[in-house]
């Protein structure tokens, strides 16, 4: 990766549509089965088993029969950090650098062979997306045979989290040097496995700094720091889209889509008529 | 009274500095014990070195002989072998069919090595396991076409060295702890390094991408 | 039996009445070490900690037994520094708890990660922007700092003092204290910081996050000051124990009654800043998240105002309060009760300070966590307890720990001790 | 931890930590070198001195 990559590098994201999405969890098993995610003998505690992706359930708060519900698949946000610098909650505490902002794909990594079990990243992720490995990674007979040979298997004692199937990005690059354009790899050729297997295509995912690419279509994101709050980069300009936690300008590159207005305001926290005044609030400029 | 008393005794006017050293000089075990230490020394120093590398690595043998100098002398080129698919992946090791593109069920020559491969491996239609001396840690991941002609343009002996004229498959020697071909941390118990393609660990990727690139790369541009 | 290893003119029980001591605390520090390798072999499903609840009850104890082993540097900064006499009496023992509190700090360390054979790599693959690496070296070199300052002591053992060397050693180690004392004390600031910084950097956490100075949010700089002020209330609070358990008078009242009174002053000037710190967090920082401040203490079982309220207010306003009226101080059973609270408060902000953080629900629609620990996370947490009350005892057997014993002890024979 | 180690940089920040963390390193270990030298050559000169003096 030369220097001058750095300059018009990919930052890769996700737009996620709410009111599309119906819970049916089938990102969150593609993903499993993609990334060689080890199964649990006992499965039915989900506060220590292992879901990269994980589909969170929404309430409006209110009796029948005004109840909606929401579902919110929450992969890891590949947060850039305060300011999108790329000093993301996680990537600045590993004491031991086994994870990086990788600054020409705007993706975390997440090391395994590096990673000595502190969980100072977890406790430093305000969305969960990093898991621990409690046990020793066990798969039913067999099955060993037929774990992806492209996602390395984790060991006790570590911590993982989603990638965005970042060896989907490898096998694409290699694809695209195959076809001598090394700089610029398809929409098509790579998206994640949860995307590809949503039935109901709530997922888009791309590269947010390429116009052409549907994600950024959707997001329309603000280059500029958010003049309110200068740690908040790339707000969306579309009023129907937000992200989780925004103001604590993690700046994730996950984003949600929904027409509800409930369902936006869950995205973060409010003091008392303070959603009134930002609900109206997006990116510097309206036309993107 | 020992003899040094009697030299205090009768030279009380000389310094502690004096007195100290005339005691090592006076000392008759120091010789004995300098050499000792030598000694020591040359049987640590041997065993780390020679025994140590011994222990580490286990041997092991290739399934037979293969002879890349026949072979690229008869295919023409490494790359009717070890060749780019279409999707920019690598074929690595070419697999039985490969193989069988020219060696039709019947041998092409008289050797052991290749009597073995018939029956062994041809007719019993069973891939060859070979020991990979390349093969990095499953952490890895490892672009050929970043790095071959459509990519950075290296050559292959810069990382493989000159296998294409071997025309005997040394023993492949893997580290009993790390599972790792010896291959990557090289062969020099030091780290010594006189070719580039001595040693192929994490610091010398980084090294080359460094002065190529001029960035030594972010930890997922070699890591899955 | 064991006299000649004795303290000249120092009485101590008997070697078999020490002995059954030794050994009913040893049962619980066995119970412990069996716990510890549980955790090393079979690995953390040992603990009930979970991915909400991420840190257990040992990481608490880690850093509880941090801030109280404050002492150590801060008494130790005091003697040699800052050249405060007196205190030449309690040093010694002050240097013991803390090498107690600092070992066992890197043990739990060692227990708690989840690869311990890797766990060189915070060192060699420093990622110097975490705070944990500032933590680790700087624990680890301040642990070297505390085995220096022990070191001597050991030596004045009555026999090993009559090996010609070693009492030199202790001599000269003696005569450039002041060197290592500096370095402990820089070291000490800056990993007593780091531990404050843990927290306060994490800004995904808004019960955690804080502003601050450059680098270093005000956690840094309270956990610091926290450290020195509560670390001398924990040493005269042991000293207390063990005057008890051995009978004795060890240590002159007014060395107490001075370490006392800056440790009260410390408390006040500290609890003022940390009232100031709550303030800003709860009227400034949390709302410009988006937070109330009863969001962080309403709607759970256990996390409720209490927890500010005991720790600024009933352990830190009034030990601060009676420490720093002499009337009050010079009253034992008052100041008894003020350094038990300070103990007890610097405790609950370290447990506040990086368990409740991972109960505290973040995302709007999130729920809170609370964890029960395991039995093996308890033992391994009283391992350390267990592990400093046996060295205690022998380092009090065998060494001239309190200089003043013998002069405050000669006049009429004591009883029987451990 | 060292500047041929993968992760180092010679920025700004490695030369004031690992400064700061070589310098206490320095001092501790240079301190206990001098205190042990001292101490040895205090036990042979007073060795000597001594058995000088006891006849």
């Amino acid at each position: 990766m030369t220097q001058d990559n750095h300059n018009n590098a990919y930052k890769f994201g996700m737009v996620i549509d709410l009111d599309k999405c119906t819970g049916c969890g089938s990102c969150m098993v593609s993903c499993m089965s993609e990334n060689n995610v080890p199964f649990k003998e006992d499965e039915s505690n989900k506060r220590d088993s292992i879901t990269w992706m994980r589909v969170y359930k929404l309430t409006n708060g209110k009796s029948f029969p005004d109840t909606e519900i929401a579902y919110l698949p929450r992969p890891c946000q590949h947060c850039g950090g305060e300011g999108d610098h790329g000093h993301s909650p996680c990537v600045s505490v590993c004491p031991a650098t086994a994870t990086d902002y990788g600054y020409d794909t705007g993706i975390v990594s997440q090391i395994y062979t590096r990673c000595f079990g502190c969980r100072y990243c977890m406790g430093a992720c305000p969305y969960h997306a990093r898991y621990f490995n409690w046990w020793d990674p066990k798969w039913p007979e067999g099955m060993e045979k037929y774990l992806s040979p492209d996602v390395s298997p984790r060991m006790r004692g570590i911590v993982e989290k989603c990638s965005f199937c970042y060896h989907r990005y490898q096998a694409a690059r290699d694809k695209a040097y195959y076809h001598g354009d090394k700089d610029h790899i398809k929409e098509e050729d790579y998206q994640t496995a949860c995307t590809t297997a949503c039935p109901s295509n709530a997922i888009t995912f791309g590269d947010l700094n390429n116009p052409a690419h549907k994600v950024h279509q959707i997001v329309k994101p603000d280059p500029h720091p958010d003049p309110r709050n200068h740690h908040v980069v790339g707000k969306s300009r579309n009023p129907k889209v937000f992200r989780l936690l925004e103001r604590l300008g993690t700046n994730p590159k996950v984003y949600y889509l929904s027409e509800r207005e409930w369902v936006r305001k869950q995205g973060d926290h409010y003091l008392e008529g303070e959603w009134d005044k930002i609900k109206n609030h997006h990116g510097t400029t309206s036309h993107g | 009274m020992s003899e040094l008393e009697n030299k205090a005794k009768n030279d009380s006017t000389i310094s502690a500095g004096e007195k100290i050293a005339q005691k090592i000089k006076d000392d008759k075990g120091l010789g004995q014990g300098v050499i000792l230490f030598i000694i020591a020394f040359v049987v640590c120093f041997a065993g780390s070195t020679l025994l140590f590398p011994k222990l580490l690595y286990s041997k092991k043998e290739q399934p037979f002989n293969f002879d890349h100098y026949l072979h690229v002398y008869e295919a023409g080129d490494c790359e009717a072998c070890h060749y780019l698919r279409e999707d920019g992946s690598f074929s690595g090791i070419p697999k039985l069919e490969t193989c069988m593109e020219c060696h039709v069920e019947e041998p092409l020559g008289v050797t052991d090595d290749e009597v073995v491969f018939v029956k062994e491996y041809l007719a019993k239609d069973k891939e060859i396991p070979w020991h990979v001396y390349a093969k990095q840690p499953d952490c890895v991941f490892f672009s050929h076409a970043g790095h071959i002609d459509t990519g950075a343009r290296m050559d292959f002996n810069e990382c493989h060295g000159p296998i294409e004229e071997t025309k005997t498959s040394r023993t492949y020697e893997e580290n009993r702890i790390t599972g790792y071909s010896r291959d990557i941390w090289g062969k020099n118990i030091f780290g010594i390094k006189k070719n580039s393609w001595d040693r192929m660990k994490m610091d010398d990727c980084a090294k080359c991408h460094k002065e190529e690139t001029g960035h030594q790369g972010y930890c997922f541009q070699c890591h899955k | 039996m064991d006299s000649a290893l004795i303290p000249e003119g120092a009485k101590r029980c008997s070697l078999p009445k020490f002995s059954i001591g030794m050994a009913i605390v040893g049962a619980v520090l066995l119970w412990g070490v069996w716990a510890m390798f549980l955790c090393w072999f079979k690995g953390l499903n040992q603990t009930n900690m979970n991915d909400y609840y991420g840190f257990a009850l040992w990481i608490w104890a880690d850093l509880a037994v941090i801030a109280v082993g404050g002492g150590a540097f801060f008494t130790g900064m005091l003697r040699y520094i800052f050249n405060i006499k007196e205190l030449k009496n309690i040093i010694n023992f002050a240097v013991i708890i803390g090498f107690i509190c600092y070992s066992s700090a890197l043990l739990i360390l060692a227990i708690d990660i989840g690869q311990p054979l890797r766990g060189w790599f915070i060192f060699w693959h420093a990622n110097i922007h975490s705070m944990l690496t500032e933590v680790a070296f700087c624990l680890s070199c301040y642990f070297a700092v505390l085995t220096i300052e022990f070191i001597p002591n050991i030596l004045e053992n009555r026999q090993a003092n009559k090996v010609p060397f070693f009492h030199h050693l202790a001599h000269n180690m003696h005569g450039i204290m002041v060197i290592f004392a500096a370095t402990g004390a820089f070291l000490s600031f800056f990993h007593q910081g780091s531990l404050g910084g843990v927290a306060g950097v994490m800004y995904g956490r808004p019960f955690a996050v804080r502003e601050g100075l450059l680098i270093w949010p005000w956690t840094f700089f309270l956990f610091t000051w926290s450290a020195a002020a509560y670390g001398p209330s924990f040493t005269l609070l042991v000293t207390k124990m063990t005057e008890v358990i051995t009978g004795k008078k060890l240590v002159k009242d007014n060395v107490v009654h001075l370490l006392a009174k800056i440790s009260g002053w410390m408390i006040v000037t500290y609890i003022i800043a940390k009232i100031i710190d709550t303030i800003y967090w709860a009227y400034v920082t949390a709302p410009s998240l988006g937070f109330k401040l009863s969001h962080f203490y309403t709607d759970n079982s256990f996390y409720g105002y209490w927890i500010l309220i005991t720790e600024i207010v009933i352990c830190g306003i009034v030990p601060g309060a009676i420490l720093v009226i002499k009337s009050t101080r010079e009253n034992p059973t008052l100041r008894l009760v003020a350094i038990i609270l300070g103990t007890i408060g610097v405790c609950l902000n370290r447990w506040v300070m990086v368990l409740q953080i991972m109960a505290v629900p973040v995302m709007p629609f999130d729920t809170w966590a609370l964890y029960i620990p395991s039995w093996q996370e308890v033992a391994t947490t009283v391992l350390p307890v267990a592990y400093g009350i046996m060295l205690i005892a022998l380092a009090y057997r065998y060494l001239p720990v309190f200089p003043q014993e013998k002069e405050l002890n000669s006049v009429k024979p004591i009883t029987e001790s451990e | 931890m060292f500047p041929f180690s993968f992760e180092w940089v010679w920025d700004i920040g490695h030369m004031i930590f690992f400064g700061g963390l070589w310098y206490a390193v320095g001092i501790l270990s240079a301190g206990m070198i001098y205190v042990i030298l001292k101490a040895a050559w205090d036990t042979m000169s007073e060795s000597i001195n001594n058995s000088g003096e006891s006849h």
